[in-house]
């Protein structure tokens, strides 16, 4: 049965709110502002929680499902994050009261910048970004400014591996620089060669995703940051797989100027069908004064609101994602330092377990060992199965499809990342799934193209969607 | 170890089947030197010492319900109803992500289409996407996009001082001094109003942005002002702020804006501390291929039947890179979620209710603090729930004496608008009892003895 | 996909709960006491949760369907009431603290115990019952000691009318009463001249249900309590279905001694899969003295717990389901007088258009305007479909069952409550599958049989669970 | 109206559809004298103004949050975990009722059953029912239920007055002096113990009933007690209060308990100024067809599949009416719910933990207690985690004293046991830390200056 939309089950005059009544004379309307109405849908409160209800019940869910989505480290969101952000005292605060009326807000924020530096060996940290792609933007800005400080103005090119996310190219053209591909070596890092000519002084830095999108440890991660420094340019790193390397590596030693932390991924908050995420940016010494402001400054046994001196601005109004910094701080308080050492050692020991049940089935892209995720080839070779069939049909199976078709480097890549918070039985039962669908795509390859049959709507036609956008209710 | 389910037979079962002696040889890859480092962090705490922990943070606050509240400016303090978080606390909601398999994240797909299209009936708009992270960023894509319509060819940003001085922060940030993408103006004289603005539209400015109610409460006059920023080629950027004035008032799309973005906050989400919040965007069909962010749409499925899938994904940064219209990934869906579930929750005649309970209170607030001697209502056009007052002393001083009467006082206008020094903008929402804004007279006056 | 028991998840040695080190030094276990183990389940923390998501995902519930049993009110539970039943002042505080840091719970106490007074016409009120049932008891045990305490402990008799609860008898037995049953008349009504010939100076009283099991109301009621009053026996009247009453008229004025309420139906708080409910019973002035203590009485501006002189003695340790207290207060607050009132009229058109809809398919038991519920016989004749077959049914159409086999008069019953909280379309769309089946029936039979055929398991082999019961995991 | 979607034009369709005029109409049943009486109760309120006349309420209230807490007596501060909450709230558990029709209720139904199975081994039993109203109230049937066994040929009750006090008076309310079915007796002197009991086992005798943990904290000497009353052919029935002792102590099934009820607020729920509670009950499997409650039991379906249902429905009052072995029907199932992810998430080692630590913690406080002067910790058998202790002073006047330093003491052993005048049960738990044990050491110190 599909959910009527919302507008269908409106009725004319139906009501669910209520509202305290008016308890001051009225004032006139001011003539000529005022709209006729506002077509909003007319349900009861029943018929709102229904709706929303049954719908939610179309979705796979971490909460019910493994969702092994490379790149999106989807692992367990701790109920008791969602408990802390609850806490009355610690929300129901207004983002512009005196600063003395929101000193613990501002120690909480403060307590999360530093944890945030002692774990990737940052000088600095701004919490402000509100997602990965928007601490990318922050970082790029950032060295600009640093470039721009330093009367280097022309360095307006950034090197960007031809593995990396489309947000990091989309970000740096929308700062205004120019993005140079690099191609990968066979084993799966930056081709040093490629990067050696590259790198002069029109360049800007290099943004380099460590673990990369194949989920491999750059293994000339210090002579790429080095050959990066030498010509000038400052290294971002894209945090985006900082789970692998809690407690293992800290990029800034490692010789990043510049990251930014995706708080929902590594530190577990809930991405909400697609959001809210936090994307905190950790600088090197030479960019703390650019960071965007304002960032929390302790004074004796004061927090205080501050804007670096040649802060880059604010990236939006007021802190950032305050109610995702609640969950990520708790977070790392569950764990300690051993904790979170433990968290990348088994999210890599799972990958690298995965791994191994899968390949034989699905061949990996670089055989290495890998972090906390890793890519194999998707496709069926000897059938018409492509990776988004072996996808589809997952499904049937109970589980999330992995990330497909990226990254764009490896043909019909399928990206796997199971995350920490799975168990030995969930992998096997998954690897088994995998195995028996490599065989159905030989066997019975039909099941495959119908795929998936379990499922509330069955394969949708997206070409229709794109050709003639209904993008909301005609009715 | 919290959230790790591993117990050390199946950690051995593993390496095993890896190959691998240790845990630590997964890991030789990295670098030795800086091979595990040592994390001083404070040690785990349990679920109970983390939750005594943070409830001792939280009574270093002092959170809004211990407060009458007249502080607005950007973030509003609106009645959450109930069903809001029950809904949208669902697992199945909260711990999915971005639809990008359709076939199972229809709950997600049908609610943001839905969100999409109360937007646009809000805005009076054709379009709406899943969601910005803000208010502030989504103007800065507004103009981003103003320019991406102009294909390069007009880089003046044209802005009104009374935009929220946080927006126009962002866009600076955006669009830095130095950048060869576009310039932002038209603030720079912050009294300038809309006429003084009207008279900058040049067949440079890719946009005109304006902010209606205003940032300082005031209703624009926005009467054939969409047909002179189109008379010059350029586009009409409106911010909707509060959102909840739609309730009451016309909608952008009405007086012929381009571009609709506000922040969504006030529908159903607490005020947080600023954040998460929601970006709104909205536009016109012709522009839609052109629009930052992701955008549902209506389909079919194999047998026929009505589904829903992300689409138009070409403009997307995954499909795009850097020819993408914007950079967005993750959003803010969930707050989007709570928007939707608001909406219709509120509907046609709750959310016009709403709007109406705001403004009937906001004017009797203002009635009566211009009957007090030394403070003056500065705002003198229509305004919604937001107004000026001038007071006899400083702001800072006067909300200290507030405060200290459990009253959260107004915003101090004086720090972004010198010209407004001594001037508090005061917001009254349908959560201010007559009681309230009673207190906050009486104490008014008493700040003047 | 079934769900594997919790026990078939368990892994030797796992973990999920996070506790406190010790920061005492620990003390001698005492020898000869401790237990060698306890064989709980070993489950991680995400793996509870999805074993409890899932699982949860089995169930129908109001929140996503209709859900219309008769007799047990299953109206919309507002979701203020959960919040209100969280507000840690109010539900962090231990029952036997001292009444001066528990005032704000003894005054929703009281507040809750008048209001309950005042809607059904009572001079007292005990909110200690856990449900309707023990509401029984305690009702039929204050009975019994009403006539001890007259010198009438003769009166052990209790009159019950054939449509009675289950829970009626069952509650006179425990109190070591003598059931005896009265028949029902034609148009529903207790019959009177059964009753007349059974009143006697051995009768301790008769539990009346009003509106009945069929939904109608007792024509005769003033008769009826005049004729048990006039053999000097007590009227009992069972509250359950006190929501087509609620503004129409108190059981206090037509002659009730004493009444429960369920207020996990009347007022709206959630069923919870089979409680937990509330119970309280309210009582005429004679009967006073002798509730269940304590009760909650005012003094001056304070509140403080009370003893009736002549209590029967507690029901239950402590107050009484308090929590639901909570959420039944803010649904009276939420409704006020005229809102209550709104409840009852919308609960009986509701039902009476439904019955309107569904009685040319299944033909009412006895033909009146009903109140809050109807039934209707629910076999198909001429075919083998009898009212279980219907009721499976429906489950494919997405409606839970309404009540079947009960009340026992009646064959083939099918009772439906709709309650107030049920749009029209919701009416209509339940009446158009009652009638697709109704005809299904007839030329598809097979389809019934068979029914359900969209759930997770199909129809369950309760003869084999009774013959040889498996009644804790054996794995 | 809140909640009550009907429409006017909807009432009025709905109406002609019946035949009736009006809604009035639909009461002409009702005696004319007494329809449509005036209901005198408050105004209604909207959700914004309920909460806030129940916040005012809570703040008349002082939550145990607001203290150190060392009061248990039958209701127990321990920690909630959070999916507790989390899970239990979903409206799947939440709004759905008594699985009648197992094809919809599969989720109730094996969550029940698990809580069943966990119950079993929690107590060493080998049936657990799917829950009672609380524990006193489970005790009282666990005495029907004796009688039950002995079908009416046994009448005595035999009760231990170390038994809850709440405990034993609910058990008289159900068995008042002049019932034909039984006769309490055995806490008229209040100092009897288990040996002062056995004597009093005769034929006559249907159960013996006694608490273990026993009110007062100790543990009972139950070695050869069952072999004892069985051999009068009566039921060993135990009260296992505080159920988390479970966690450390032998289970009643170990030494012999043919009936075992307990209080099951601990496993993961609050407080809730004593309800909803949860009334535990298992038995033997020889007595399963005689025990009150529900019972969900496996089968398969029609296709093989594993499958729960009700089961053994004859005991029920639904379908046995006057001869069911009880009258419950509602019953308590989302608070067992709640204990069987309580018990899932502490698990097997978690639950031994935590009961460690109300142990160990127990007795450090009375260590401390011990050492001063005044004080004598008057429990001289081995306890769980609730002792004795004889104060210099009255426990009402002491615990006046220690509430006004943030400390709620003990309960007052005098009130029902005159010969534990000046007494006080204290309890602690995990949720006690040394800090706040350390801090109720100084104040009893400070008491008695
Ligand atoms: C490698 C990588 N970089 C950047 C991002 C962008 O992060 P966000 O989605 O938080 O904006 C992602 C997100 O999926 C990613 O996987
Ligand atoms: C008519 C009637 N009486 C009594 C009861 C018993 O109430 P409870 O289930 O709350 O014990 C019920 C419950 O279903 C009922 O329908």
């Amino acid at each position: 049965m599909s959910e009527p939309s919302l507008f269908e089950l409106s009725t004319p005059g139906r009501t669910a709110f209520t509202l305290p009544s008016l308890d001051v004379p009225a004032a006139p309307l001011p003539e000529g502002y005022v709209r006729a109405d506002v077509p909003l849908p007319e349900v009861s409160e029943l018929e709102l929680v229904r709706h929303f209800t049954r719908l939610s019940q179309l979705n796979y869910c971490i909460d019910a499902n493994f969702y092994p989505l490379g790149s999106c480290t989807m692992k367990y969101n701790p109920k008791v994050n969602e408990r802390a952000a609850s806490i009355e005292g610690l929300t129901q605060v207004h983002p512009l009261q005196p600063e003395e009326t929101l000193q613990g807000s501002l120690e909480l924020m403060y307590r999360l910048q530093e944890a945030l530096k002692e774990i990737a060996g940052f000088a600095g940290v701004s919490l402000q970004p509100a997602a990965g792609a928007h601490g990318e933007l922050t970082g790029v800005l950032m060295m600009r400014a640093y470039h721009r400080s330093q009367g280097e103005n022309q360095r307006r090119k950034i090197l960007i591996p031809d593995s990396a996310h489309g947000t990091n190219p989309a970000s740096s053209a929308m700062a205004g620089l120019t993005v140079v591909q690099l191609p990968s070596d066979k084993r799966g890092n930056v081709d040093l060669t490629a990067l050696k000519q590259a790198c002069d002084d029109t360049v800007a830095g290099l943004m380099l995703t460590n673990p990369n999108t194949l989920g491999l440890f750059e293994e000339h991660v210090l002579e790429v940051c080095e050959t990066v420094h030498a010509c000038g340019g400052l290294m971002y790193g894209d945090g985006a797989n900082l789970n692998a390397l809690l407690g293992i590596a800290r990029p800034g030693d490692l010789g990043f100027d510049v990251m930014h932390f995706n708080l929902h991924k590594t530190f577990s908050t809930p991405h909400g069908g697609g959001g809210p995420g936090s994307g905190p940016v950790g600088v090197s010494e030479r960019l703390v004064p650019f960071l965007p402001g304002p960032i929390v400054v302790k004074e004796g046994e004061r927090f205080r609101l501050h804007v670096p001196e040649r802060s880059i601005g604010r990236v939006r109004a007021f802190f950032g994602n305050y109610g995702v910094f609640i969950r990520a701080y708790t977070y790392i308080r569950m764990l300690g330092s051993e904790g979170l050492r433990a968290v990348a050692e088994h999210a890599v020991l799972n990958a690298n377990y995965l791994k191994a049940l899968v390949s034989p089935h699905f061949p990996v892209a670089v055989e290495r060992t890998c972090m906390h995720e890793f890519v194999v080839h998707g496709d069926v070779p000897g059938t018409d199965v492509r990776v988004l069939e072996v996808a589809k049909r997952l499904i049937d199976y109970g589980f999330h499809p992995p990330t497909n078709y990226f990254p764009l480097i490896v043909h019909d890549a399928l990206m796997i990342e199971p995350t920490e918070t799975e168990s030995k039985q969930t992998l096997d039962t998954f690897a088994r799934a995998l195995a028996a669908i490599a065989e159905e795509a030989r066997t019975n390859p039909a099941l495959l193209h119908e795929a998936p049959h379990s499922t509330p709507v069955s394969r949708l036609d997206e070409v229709k969607a794109a050709r003639n956008p209904v993008l909301c209710y005609k009715g | 170890m919290p959230y790790i389910p591993h117990t050390e037979a199946e950690r051995r079962a593993m390496l095993e089947t890896i190959g691998l002696p240790s845990l630590e040889a997964l890991f030789e890859d990295v670098p030795a030197q800086w091979r595990f480092p040592q994390l001083n962090l404070p040690p785990a705490a349990s679920e109970m010492e983390i939750l005594d922990e943070l409830n001792v943070l939280a009574r270093k606050n002092r959170a809004v319900g211990q407060f009458a509240i007249f502080l607005g400016a950007g973030a509003y303090h609106h009645f959450v109803p109930s069903v809001v978080d029950h809904l949208a606390s669902r697992g199945e909601f909260a711990t999915s992500y971005t639809p990008y398999q359709p076939e199972v994240s229809q709950g997600t797909l049908q609610a943001m289409f839905e969100y999409q299209s109360m937007i646009t009936r809000l805005t009076g708009m054709e379009v709406a996407n899943a969601s910005h992270y803000d208010g502030a960023t989504a103007m800065a894509e507004a103009a981003l996009m103003a320019l991406n319509v102009a294909r390069g060819r007009r880089k003046k940003i044209l802005i009104s001082p009374t935009i929220h001085p946080q927006y126009r922060q962002v866009l600076r940030t955006y669009l830095p001094p130095d950048s060869d993408l576009a310039y932002v103006t038209g603030d720079e004289v912050l009294t300038a109003g809309i006429s003084d603005l009207v008279v900058q539209i040049d067949q440079e400015t890719a946009c005109l942005i304006i902010q209606n109610p205003n940032f300082l409460g005031e209703l624009e006059d926005v009467d054939g002002l969409a047909e002179k920023v189109h008379a010059q080629g350029a586009l009409l950027v409106v911010v909707s702020n509060p959102i909840i004035s739609l309730g009451l008032l016309k909608p952008p799309g009405e007086y012929g804006a381009d571009i609709v973005v506000a922040e969504g906050q006030p529908l159903g989400t607490a005020l947080n501390c600023g954040g998460p919040y929601l970006g709104i965007f909205a536009t016109r069909e012709e522009y839609m291929r052109r629009m930052p962010g992701r955008l549902v749409g209506e389909t079919t499925d194999r047998r026929g039947q009505r589904g829903y899938v992300l689409t138009l994904t070409p403009r997307e940064q995954h499909i795009r890179r850097e020819k993408a219209t914007s950079n967005i990934c993750t959003n803010q869906s969930l707050i989007a979620l709570r928007a939707a579930i608001y909406l219709a929750y509120m509907g046609k005649q709750g959310l016009r209710a709403v709007a109406e309970l705001c403004y009937h209170k906001a004017h009797y607030a203002a009635r009566e603090i211009t009957q007090l001697p030394g403070f003056t209502v500065t705002t003198f056009r229509p305004f919604f729930n937001e107004f000026r007052v001038r007071c006899p002393m400083s702001v800072s001083q006067l909300n200290r004496f507030l405060l200290d009467r459990g009253i959260l006082g107004g915003y101090d206008l004086g720090g972004d608008y010198p010209h407004l020094e001594q001037e508090m903008l005061i917001c009254v929402t349908e959560m201010n009892t007559r009681e309230q804004i009673d207190r906050l007279i009486v104490a008014l006056r008493e700040a003047t003895r």
